[in-house]
């Protein structure tokens, strides 16, 4: 896979947009390969009987990395969907947090093993998926941008959707009242053509869901999810914009969903040959080393370092998590309501 | 004390409570210069601002959905669904989503928010505008549902609605709206949500009842105390999630004999749940059978004036179930 | 209002658009006429305390005879919502159908009393609003027409709808599924600006409705709802669109709502003196009087003779109204569900 | 006979009747050349074609109202919600609109809609892949619910569902889908809705159930047979709305003793009901309380395994309450 690219003569000029650096790539590069090296892992506890179900970030790895360059994790808020295993890593959560979510370990840092993986809340970032309900996420992640321009403070909220979300009347409504009050969002659509089974023409009627913004008066941006940098640049002005009072954008990365939809998925039910052909060469894992190869951003022992320390890490997971208890079972009685005594409050 | 209103209850409580913090807002249909089809916010964009009393877009599921992402991000929301029969395109921001999103996280979140929903007929609504819908809310495990009766117990049961760190369901009878007037001050009292409220004592049958049907339940008990001395205990629920299965079942250790009258129609409903504690854990107590007054298993309601006043249980039909009852 | 329309000289050179005629015109200006006597009859008797409660249709007229004249009242299907007092009499129902809904009658024809005036169905042409929930009358416009197409039929639905209800989800679901399937149906946006009380920049942030018909693949048309030509050839073009197997319209009418919201609202609570002043001139009455008498094809002796008419019909109908009983109590027990000897089948 | 799997009876019923009524079409999310997610479709798009098996965009509320306008005018669509915890957002055109068209129309109009959706736990789908959603339906006028237990009920009822001539919900149990088995022939049988059936005979308690813990309490009921003689009468209502009161009824006369047992939670809930009525109209034959056993008041339900097992009412749990309640 890496073979030909590495072959690629180097090229030092590479312009890179206000606020990346060479540094940031190599590192958002690093945890693409952690991404996808606990992305196989977890397949596999899978197929071992051991994780009950996972849906993986393979083929949108490189548009979740330049997402997160493109905001600030220290003041902005993440509504994430179950395809974001990059993007919360990339915010700075550990191989071992994300594990014991599909293993459903006792300490699971989300939900207590309550809800599927990636979904949760998490305790040092931002970054929050309250349902497996499609769509949800663009109403809830609008009004945490409104409580954020009313208590004036510079946060931009991401709202993460795919394809199949863009169909539902929430995101309609959403994005609708957002324009109207010229919030602080980003609405981020990852694109990868298919919800589940149902390819996009079945989906809607028009090639590019980015068009719809200037229904809500807002920008659109379409951009290649597996161009690292260009997927920057539309987020960061995007971020720009919401940070600097000026409302919401959509952005649509279109990339591949390189695996069926879940592992209980079989894709070949319902993807050509050609199409399953055609989306391999859309690997953002080989294109971003490519890409940075090919700029001296990058060199073949680094990515083998690279490789082999993220093969490593999630090693080492798999054998803290594994070694994990299941949650107490009388965990789950409590903390439906409030309880009681004191619990979180806002005052 | 003065008495006032139940909707100036409401309005009073939502007036005060906006003052006292800053992090409470008000976001719905017409509730801007309109003050609510209700007039339930009638002058407030002038006293608070646009910014506090939020006019929205005709589109229920992003009220609720847009008030609870506020929620968790540190505001106190107060969310208007104009009439209750505009709740179903809310229902899966609202017992999908608010409902479980403490739960969900483990404590990581929670949504103080409060959704008032005007809801019950008698006020020739027809199909679409008499709608009772409280049982999914007072099914739904995460959700506080309250339905006072009174303007004191709308005053004190919204303040502590407000203040709860939880999402809760106010169902304001609007038949009761004008027509119900009581005492309800200024003070800064609350009333728990969960506890029951006797609202007259008695020694022969326990009514139970909410909403509306209080006032109606509480005309049939003067009614059969007049010409058969028939003497009901009359349990306001007040909140429908929890319910409050002490206060019912201690009234009905007392009488032996309960009713239950409910606007609502009556399967799988909250009317269904009171007779179930009963005959679960009051059994013993019972000389009687557990009755229910409910209205016909039709749609709620008929515009026809005369076939609405047919659907609604009357005190005349409560009256005549007492004694029934009674008798046994 | 008519005096100095009447004085305007007679310019006989209207080039009228395909299938609409002089003679049709008149007759449409009947209608408006009917419709508008009765609408004021309406008003005074849920002032008379008489009628629980009424939306009017004054400002709309035009718009709504121009939709029925570009459709087919024998094959196509029309989805109303409270609003379409016009529509409804111009598709052939009587004074007295309608006043007996207002005053909840027995015998009343759509929806015997049950429902709120202008809900129910028509059992003689295929009008129908199931109910007075805002905006769900959209997908089941869509499903309408979905069926027609599979049976092959050439008939037309026609989805009336507010701006306020465009806000929906359901707008958004609907409208996609057309434009995906190509579906015979026309969008039929009367724009008043309001929804009850809430402006059009409090409820999106964009200027035109027919704007968004591009985020569905379908054209989107605006057009002056008091042109009752110009509307006519705009919807005319969505009808012959739809039945020739090209799929779904977005129209918008821009009109104007000259009474409050319904009888329990007051308008001035949130209008402007300036808002009100300047929609008075946009009644489409007085203008499409002005326009057929430019054009010679109304005159003062006619429309004397329409008004006069309409307000006999008016009359005529409150009296055999009021005379009616409710319904009998018995019936409001019956019709949940098909009773179990016979009843309706589509077999 | 040869014995299938529930999933393979609602399969083969489909298909059957997708074959004898060219009006009828199936409409959902990835039911074309997925097959559905639970392959309730598998193969369907081949025989009957995209106009028939409509693979629809990820949108429920549009899904069943789409399904209703075409139902209105003249076809009979079949509706796929893939999960019970994605309803939600289809209520108002289930429950707000096509419950309500036959009476709203004074029968001008009519519904003959059937909606599929899987339901229920026991199947690691933490708390949005688990729901019971059965409440709301249960309790609205205008809609029938069913809820077959067994390949044979599946197959008989989900044909009277298609024929219906109104709106029904059909709640599939995924837990059942392949795990249990029976026989289902093709011969054109039905089986009426709004009956129960007794699914196994009994002398001291009658336990009223539905849905996968049909499954639970046959194995319950084997168990205390065994270990203390004691006889359970099992219903299985398999129609939750309306709800089968002289069966019920019939049993406890004979037994003098109920339990009522359901997986999901039990405030205001399908065993709220089927309490009222034996607590109203079999009050005179129960020698003991009502009994319930239902799964805790939080939401359903847990992914993490052990607290899923715990969570959902086992053969051991209900064994236990029967035990408890024949000692009464
Ligand atoms: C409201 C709702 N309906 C259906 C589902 C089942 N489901 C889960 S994921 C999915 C497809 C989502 O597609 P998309 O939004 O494109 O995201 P992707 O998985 O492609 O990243 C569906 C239909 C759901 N979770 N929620
Ligand atoms: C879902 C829903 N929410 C709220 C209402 C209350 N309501 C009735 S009409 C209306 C405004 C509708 O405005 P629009 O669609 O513009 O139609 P118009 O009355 O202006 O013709 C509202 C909010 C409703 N009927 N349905
Ligand atoms: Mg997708
Ligand atoms: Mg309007």
């Amino acid at each position: 896979m890496t073979q030909s690219t590495s072959q690629t003569p180097v090229d030092t000029d590479l312009n890179l947009p206000d606020g990346l650096t060479a540094e940031r790539l190599l590192s958002a590069y690093k945890t693409m390969c952690l991404s996808r090296a606990l992305d196989i892992r977890i397949w596999t506890l899978n197929r071992q009987g051991k994780a009950a179900i996972a849906a993986s970030a393979q083929g949108h790895e490189a548009a979740q990395v330049a997402t997160v360059m493109a905001t600030d994790p220290t003041r902005d808020r993440y509504l994430i969907y179950y395809r974001q295993l990059t993007a919360t890593l990339m915010l700075g959560t550990t191989p071992t947090e994300m594990l014991s979510q599909f293993l459903a370990r006792d300490g699971e840092i989300l939900s207590a093993a309550r809800q599927f993986p990636l979904h949760g809340s998490h305790p040092r970032v931002d970054l929050f998926s309250f349902s497996n309900v499609v769509g949800t996420q663009l109403p809830q992640a609008v009004g945490v941008a409104l409580a954020d321009k009313m208590k004036n403070r510079d946060s931009v909220t991401i709202s993460f959707f795919g394809d199949g979300a863009a169909s539902q009347g929430d995101c309609h409504e959403a994005m609708n009242f957002a324009g109207i009050h010229k919030l602080p969002v980003v609405f981020l659509c990852e694109n990868n053509r298919y919800a589940i089974s149902v390819p996009l023409h079945q989906q809607m009627p028009v090639e590019s869901i980015a068009s719809r913004a200037s229904s809500y008066g807002i920008p659109g941006i379409e951009v290649d999810g597996t161009d690292i940098i260009a997927s920057y640049e539309a987020i960061k002005e995007a971020v720009d914009r919401a940070r600097s009072g000026n409302g919401a954008t959509l952005v649509e990365l279109r990339v591949e969903r390189l695996l069926p939809h879940t592992t209980d998925d079989d894709h070949t039910r319902y993807r050509s040959q050609e199409d399953i052909d055609r989306m391999r060469d859309l690997d953002p894992i080989p294109i971003t080393e490519a890409l940075l190869k090919r700029h001296g951003i990058l060199d073949e022992s680094t990515d083998q370092e690279f490789k082999e320390w993220a093969r490593q890490e999630v090693d080492n997971a798999t054998d803290e998590v594994e070694a994990l208890p299941f949650p107490p079972i009388g965990e789950m009685y409590t903390g439906v309501l409030e309880e009681p005594t004191g619990g979180n409050s806002h005052a | 004390m003065p008495e006032m209103t139940l909707i100036e209850a409401v309005r009073e409580t939502l007036r005060s409570e906006m003052r006292r913090d800053p992090d409470i807002f008000m976001m719905g249909e017409d509730i801007g210069p309109r003050g609510g089809v209700f007039l339930a916010s009638e002058g407030f964009v002038e006293e608070f601002g646009e910014d506090r009393v939020i006019n929205t877009p005709l589109a229920e599921s992003s009220i609720i959905g847009i008030a609870l992402g506020a929620a968790v991000n540190g505001m106190r929301p107060v969310a208007e669904i104009q009439f209750a029969d505009f709740v179903w395109p809310a229902i899966n921001q609202l017992v999908g989503e608010a409902a479980r999103v403490r739960y969900g996280t483990n404590g990581g979140k929670f949504a103080p928010m409060t959704v008032r929903v005007p809801y019950g007929g008698g006020v020739r609504g027809g199909l679409y505008h008499s709608q009772s819908i409280e049982v999914l809310f007072a099914h739904t495990p995460g959700l506080q549902v309250i339905a006072p009766a009174t303007p004191w117990d709308a005053r004190g049961l919204l303040r502590s609605a407000i203040r709860s760190n939880d999402p809760v369901v106010f169902l304001e009878h609007k038949r009761t709206y004008r027509l119900v007037r009581g005492e309800a001050p200024d003070d800064d009292y609350t009333e728990p949500i969960g506890k029951a409220d006797i609202k007259r004592a008695g020694s022969d049958v326990s009514l139970i009842t909410y909403g509306l049907m209080l006032h109606h339940s509480l005309q049939a008990a003067e009614m059969v105390s007049q010409s058969d001395g028939i003497e009901t205990e009359i349990v306001d629920l007040r909140t429908l999630r929890p319910i409050d299965a002490e206060t019912i079942l201690d009234s009905v250790s007392n009488t032996g004999r309960a009713l239950i009258v409910q606007e609502d129609t009556g399967a799988v409903s909250v009317s269904s749940e009171v007779s179930a504690i009963i005959a679960a854990e009051g059994f013993f107590d019972l000389d009687a059978p557990v009755m229910r007054v409910n209205p016909p298993e039709i749609p709620p309601m008929p515009f026809s004036p005369l076939q609405e006043a047919e659907y609604m249980p009357s005190p005349e039909k409560i009256a005549d179930a007492i004694r029934r009852l009674a008798e046994i």
